[in-house]
């Protein structure tokens, strides 16, 4: 029995010449003889042509292929897969704020909302000042690294063109760097998962820029010594960027600013729950420090005694200026908006505490059932890594095996090969939003693909058994490459 | 407690099983000194009562009728787009790592691809970047990669662009060190004039950036252009809006047939007209497309169609190598999330209009322009700016500032069009207005009546 | 391979004494000291106690564990299961809508649209009156019926109280009359399909109150004698009642006021498509003739000049009264509103049109396949039926078979065993929304299950295969009934 | 063509395939002289423009702040409910006669029976009726089939009892030659006197029906009018607020223990509370639920817990053989279609909110209602009516009359609640106002302050 619906044609292959969803056309039809002949469409695009209910339904039942946090556990590490509350996308959806205009007038209500955001994450991370605009946590990350460019530019430090970025480092961080014009320097890891610190002192020089820390860090703990780490790299002249994917472990336990972070970007669909959608959007919202306010994206959210208004190249001479057409992600973060006052400041709290919990039980339940901890000895931040390097060895089973087979039970899989430098790797990450019951539920099921690899291996390498595709051949993908429906010539 | 599901036996139980005396012990690895105090932060809210401050501010900020255009389009939105968009299997889901798990985002980006092939004319899409503004610097830095003739990273950005497109492309792409030039426009008709090329003929130059219809609605004479790009070597980047490619000629047929086929190199734009409401300026989503030659050489996320074990057709993430997770430094761009949920509007939005729909909303929107400029225009102290054919905007010229005016409209619940002045400042007292198909003849009828009302208001102040 | 999701738990198993939704809860939480001990509840109820994430993964699983419009063709005969556009439910559902109380000042802008509804419906059926307060088809049957018996009682002619229904009658027609206080004489049909008008005549006497018709009838078939029919009874001092059910067959192309009808019900929920929301709500509008207006049940919406405003009692002091604490299901009726102007006068008349084309497509294309319909020699109206009499004498399979495996093939099963009087029977009804294709798809599947008659019977005996149950067993749940869940004592 | 999916091809290939020459043709039996001509109907409204019609209208009816109760409740609908129960796989199925292909909407209604068993205290619950009114309707033709001892058809009806529930009661059961005898309230308290009943003690009575809370808001002594009825063999029908019940005794609990066991026989009422949207007073749903004695008395669908052929639980609809389809002119009741939908909302409600939610569901409109009515009593010629313990509503009375006082406040965005003035000619100027948690002190405040401004000015104009 699968838990998934079985192929659904392609829309374009449901389509017929000349079917049309009418309703939703137009009115009127008018010509468009003002158009010169030489600049008019020849040939109508190859669009599906089906019937509203053909769509209402194909697009139904493609939903039903996907699993999602609202229908599965979704432990996938570094991701931050926890519940979407319904009340930020109801209220974020309502009319006038749909309606909104950007380049309208300055929408007070709307605007209230986001100044308000601004000043909560200021709180919650220890900076002094924030910018809403980044539409991801790359375009976030884009932002601090090119703040910190321009800090060193604008004291005519110009040399300072590196970013050292510890391995472990998620892979936009180094992408990052190479797109504001740096050059990438990657240290080790120690065995406790923190930074090595010898490394990170011979990496630093007048070249430094800055270092980009995730803590806690993609290895699921968090860095002991950054207090070190932030003297070495300050000393050195270059600027610390925390990169905020992890924000959920340590809200209101510990604030970036207060470890020495210059700036960090927050992912505002994990730790704040706006939907991740399939694949976005999000917001990449960034807080700087003292020393980089001048350089925030614009525009910013100020304020003139009792009117918002928006902050622009005129109020920030300085910025790296628009990273986007309008103003980012403004939907998402008003949904992270939404969020963050249905919290509250307990709430806020909660979240790291039992984000903490969930993973600290999973790891130890799981560690009791056999599998092996990256990082034994260290707490578990809100997510931790296990690695099947034994099982490799001793079943031939892999990471992606396992991952496979987790799909058959219900579950979604952790992040797999990631962190790249811990072989077969899972990085687990259940989150705060679900119960024991669950956690329970995924490790019976780690416990029985356990069994399975001793008894029936085979049975691993060729899951998943149940869902819509058996596993689906990315060589081929890749090499003929097939990325576009062409109707039949 | 708020979205924790945790009884006080759970946690009793869980913190036995890891044997920690309480929640704050599983932080004991943060140094103490570091730890935070009390979050000055406001307490938790219902839902109830939140529902009604959030009601509250949006009545407030109100609906008015909005003539605005600039980038960010008001169309009608069937019924259906959201209400599936809004599943919480769409909604809820990542990025689709685990395809077996996620064959319902993949085939939507694989038909999503699909259509933007079909609306651009190119071979290749990828599953979306973040805006319309942002996908140009990416493309822009694509062309850096893809024009291996190409040393100089310089790129030609007509002033008929969206100025933001510039600003945009600046911040993101100038780190890399590419040269944004400026290549002026024909005053009096409105769009880039191949004499302001010349210039450059048989310079090294990376690439045109050439958008359509402009910055002032008015459509380019994009054949011309593209021909003479390509003559030089030049790349040409298309910035399209999506919904215009219904009647106007696809970025893939531009210029003349050559040997290395025809038409712009990469395609790119704001998809928001495609089903995302104006909501503030997003979340939209950029689009991208482009020839299969370039493919490696594209930026974000793309879905391929394989097989699976058995020989059942499935689709999958591919030429991630291409990727930060995969590549690191060395990758295409940083892009890792993107904007799927608005793929998904968008790709909803275009299976129910199809291209005859879409046929219709473009032409009716055109006309709403046509019918909004010649009520306008009949307005003492207002003309239009430029002879060009228009797409739906338009440039028109007051006899008076436009920040009053806007502002006297906008008491009346009018939104007027966006004052060029500061823009443009060489224009004189600039409105750059749009009709889209959701405007009545109703709408056009008062914005003409309370135009000529406050102009005439303004003239006898003055 | 299913197309369906497997078991999912009971909301209460998935509960934990503590676990709270707080987010829902009002902010304060004042004692209810003021409740005398002896009126307050003294255990809480066994409700679920489960978190926000557990409530919307659990409801979101269980619905796809149904098939609906939206995710399949569902030709349910009788119900007309067509595309419930979503227009429908935005527009209606619009804030301003749902907050209005039923007893506040009378709204005018929803009023117009009741309005105009009624005026729509009275066009479209050819009567003088409508009233929408009934709700759903049962409800509408008995105010039909209450009216009839009003008016003969007002006439002083006390003496009639027998209903006349057509042995095909649907089950609420019969149950009407004798929840009116009415008794019911069944009369037959004739072996076309048509009401058997000899004993029509022997039926109809000085205690006809009535006769309950369809037309078409649930037959499937048109009755071609409906002049007679109608002539015979009102001769007779009866009035005609019918079952607008079937409304969907005929619309714009014959009116039931036409047709001699005194009063009709429609079934809003399937002429006009609002939803069926897994058994309900509907809407039962009813429409009269001259002779019954004074009866009409209330409340009604009438215009005083611009002005709306209910028409009660007071205006109708002849009504059969209220079938409802207020106006009945006015969101329903507010999406049927909606759905008529979405295809106005010439999308209501293509409604039969196509509905009758589709009907007659599948009806072919299914005897061209071997299948018997029951009265090959008719049209098909918008449904028709086919009989497996042969089918069962010949390898002993039953309706209810075909009606499992054809859920296997992902079709909803068409309605079976109704009417009564058609020996296994289905009654098929494709509606005007679906594609000839989805009818070709259907027939694929109807033609592979008459092979597994002939070569796997025990195949589809033993169907469905693929859904989160095998076939249930209906005499247990009858037997040992087990109708709520308890909490472990 | 709006919905419908044939093209000009499909039909030519089905006509043929069906042998006809036209569509028309298929309407060849109907006799001609009957054909239908054109229809006068408005012509057809594209989606977008329907919407702004719609739009339009609703936003006219506006969003006063209102204090009407009176069966039809305000209370906070949690985001979830209906963004999952308008998902298609809900809101576009239809009674679940496929079982198997319907475990969802079948399961769901199983937890729903047994959330309303916790409620109400009794032993099964069907599957919905109508709504409140007709499901009282219901009750009491239940009740002559359940009361195997009584042959009167005769019913108790409070005068305290919603009078809409009687005029309902009275046109649906009153065919069936149902008599309903008025019982009178205490001036005073403002609930039915036990006094009231002891005429009936002795006599041939089928049923009892005690509301509770009552329509003035007032708690009945239910456990003396329990035990009064079935002393005297008479069923006890409770007409009850959902809400209420997770503060107040549930009916089964009502009345001495006995044998027979103890409490109501029949418990219905209106669900709306739970989650369903005032929305001009439909759709909402009835329900009902009874002791296992009776079950087969019940009307509605029932959906049981069984198992399939592998020995699997799984649910089914069940005691079908009550039901007209099976029972024809026979069964419990003509119901059909119930109101599906707005269990499924219900049973969000419930189970988001549990029996604690709604606990201070109940008494946070309680407190709500207790603050209401002492400001409001604090206004100069107000004062309230009954003396007895209330849930969420009270009748007020004024020194003068009621609907030139709605009138004024109404203008003020404010519903002040609902004249009784028609319904109960022997109270005076009497007013029913409600509370829920839905109002902030800041509604009460407004209300306060208007109402002592509408009272003076119209103090001052007499
Ligand atoms: C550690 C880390 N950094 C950065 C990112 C990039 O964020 P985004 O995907 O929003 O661009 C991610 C997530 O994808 C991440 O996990
Ligand atoms: C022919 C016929 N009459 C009456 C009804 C009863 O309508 P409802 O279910 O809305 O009460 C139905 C449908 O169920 C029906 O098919």
């Amino acid at each position: 029995m699968t838990e998934l619906q079985a192929r659904e044609p392609l829309i374009f292959e449901l389509g017929k010449p000349g079917r049309q969803a009418v309703t939703q056309f137009p009115p009127h039809a008018p010509g468009t003889a003002e158009i010169p002949a030489h600049l008019r469409r020849a040939v109508p695009p190859a669009l599906p042509e089906v019937s509203e209910l053909q769509a209402v339904r194909h697009f139904t039942r493609l939903s039903q292929m996907n699993f999602s946090i609202d229908t599965h556990f979704y432990p996938l590490g570094s991701c931050t897969m926890k519940y979407n509350p319904k009340a930020c996308n109801s209220f974020a959806m309502l009319p006038e704020f749909l309606a909104l205009h950007p380049l309208g007038p300055e929408p007070q209500g709307f605007m209230a909302c986001m100044y308000e955001l601004q000043e909560m994450l200021q709180e919650i991370t220890g900076m002094q000042g924030v910018s809403l605009t980044p539409m991801a946590g790359a375009q976030g990350e884009f932002a601090g690294v090119a703040m910190i460019r321009a800090y060193h530019q604008a004291r005519n430090d110009m040399g300072r063109t590196e970013i050292i970025v510890p391995q472990a480092a998620h892979g936009t961080n180094p992408a990052t760097a190479a797109m504001c014009g740096c050059s990438v320097k990657e240290i080790p890891c120690d065995a406790n998962g923190d930074v090595d610190i010898a490394a990170l002192r011979a990496a630093v020089g007048p070249a430094t820029a800055g270092i980009m820390l995730t803590n806690p860090s993609t290895l699921g703990v968090f860095e002991h010594k950054i207090a070190e780490v932030a003297r070495i790299v300050h000393e050195a002249g270059g600027l610390l960027y925390y990169d905020g994917a992890n924000l959920n472990a340590i809200l209101g336990k510990v604030r970036p600013g207060d470890m020495g972070f210059d700036v960090i970007h927050m992912n505002l669909h994990k730790t704040f729950s706006t939907p991740h959608g399939g694949g976005g959007p999000g917001s990449g919202a960034v807080g700087v420090g003292a020393r980089l306010l001048p350089y925030l994206p614009i525009p910013i959210v100020g304020r003139d005694g009792a009117r918002y208004r928006w902050l622009t190249e005129r109020d920030l001479p300085q910025s790296i200026g628009r990273l986007s057409g309008f103003m980012g992600n403004a939907g998402v973060n008003l949904r992270a908006y939404i969020y963050m006052r249905l919290l509250g400041r307990e709430g806020m709290v909660r979240v790291a505490e039992f984000a903490a919990l969930n993973a600290n039980y999973l790891m130890k339940r799981l560690q009791a059932a056999g599998f092996e901890a990256a990082y034994p000895k260290r707490r578990a931040s809100h997510e931790f890594i296990v690695t099947l390097k034994s099982e490799n060895r001793l079943y031939g089973v892999t990471a992606m095996d396992v991952a496979k087979r987790l799909l058959d039970y219900g579950f979604h899989a952790p992040t797999t090969y990631f962190p790249l430098l811990v072989p077969e790797c899972l990085l687990i990450e259940p989150t705060e939003t679900e119960a024991k019951e669950d956690l329970d539920r995924f490790c019976e099921a780690m416990i029985a693909i356990r069994r399975e690899m001793q008894h029936e291996p085979e049975k691993l390498a060729a899951a998943p058994h149940t869902m819509p595709v058996r596993r689906l051949n990315d060589v081929r993908a890749a090499k003929q490459l097939d990325l576009a429906w062409k109707p039949a010539a | 407690m708020a979205f924790i599901p945790h009884t006080a036996d759970d946690i009793d139980r869980m913190l036995e099983r890891i044997g920690a005396q309480s929640i704050d012990d599983l932080f004991d690895e943060i140094p103490a000194a570091l730890r935070a105090g009390a979050l000055k932060l406001p307490p938790a809210m219902g839902e109830m009562e939140l529902g009604r401050l959030l009601t509250e501010r949006a009545q407030g900020d109100g609906r008015p009728v909005n003539f605005i255009g600039a980038g960010a389009y008001e169309h009608h939105i069937p019924a259906p787009v959201w209400a599936i968009t809004t599943r919480g299997e769409f909604y809820s889901a990542y990025t689709p790592y685990q395809a077996e798990a996620s064959q319902g985002t993949l085939q939507l980006i694989y038909e999503y691809q699909s259509m933007m092939c079909a609306l651009t004319g190119m071979e290749v899409s990828n599953a979306s970047l973040y805006d319309g503004a942002s996908a140009l610097a990416e493309a822009c830095l694509m062309a850096v990669r893809a024009n291996r003739g190409s040393n100089s990273r310089r790129i030609l950005l007509p002033r008929s662009l969206n100025p933001t497109y510039r600003q945009v492309a600046h911040a993101i792409a100038g780190n890399q060190g590419l040269v944004f030039e400026s290549v002026d426009f024909d005053r009096a008709a409105g769009r880039t004039a191949l004499q302001a090329l010349l210039p450059y003929s048989g310079q090294d130059v990376t690439a045109l950036v050439i958008q359509q219809p402009n910055f002032f609605g008015c459509l380019e004479e994009v054949d011309e252009l593209t021909d003479w790009a390509h003559q030089n070597k030049i790349l040409v980047i298309a910035v399209v809006n999506p919904i215009s490619l219904a009647v106007l000629k696809a970025p893939g047929q531009w210029g003349a047939r050559t040997e290395a086929g025809h038409g712009a190199d990469i395609v790119c734009g704001e998809g928001q007209p495609l089903g995302v409401p104006l909501a503030s300026g997003g979340p939209y989503f950029g689009f991208m497309t482009t020839r299969m030659q370039y493919v490696r050489q594209m930026p974000g996320r793309i879905v391929g169609r394989t097989v699976d074990t058995e020989g059942r057709p499935g689709f999958s993430l591919t030429l991630q190598a291409r990727e930060q997770h995969i590549r690191r430094s060395k990758a295409t761009s940083n892009i890792c999330t993107n904007q799927g949920l608005l793929v998904t509007a968008a790709t909803i939005y275009m299976s129910l209009l199809g291209a005859a729909g879409l046929q219709r909303v473009a032409a009716a929107s055109l006309q709403r322009t046509a019918d909004l400029v010649a009520r306008l225009s009949a307005v003492a102290g207002v003309k239009a700016a430029f002879t060009a054919a228009r797409f739906h905007e338009a440039v028109l010229l007051l006899d008076r500032p436009v920040p009053p005016v806007l502002n006297a409209l906008a008491q009346r619940g009018i939104l007027g069009g966006l004052d060029l002045t500061d823009r443009y400042p060489e224009l004189g007292h600039a409105l750059l207005v749009c009709a889209t198909e959701t405007k009545l003849d109703v709408d056009i009828d008062s914005y003409a009546a309370a135009l000529a009302d406050v102009m005439q208001v303004a003239r006898a102040a003055a």
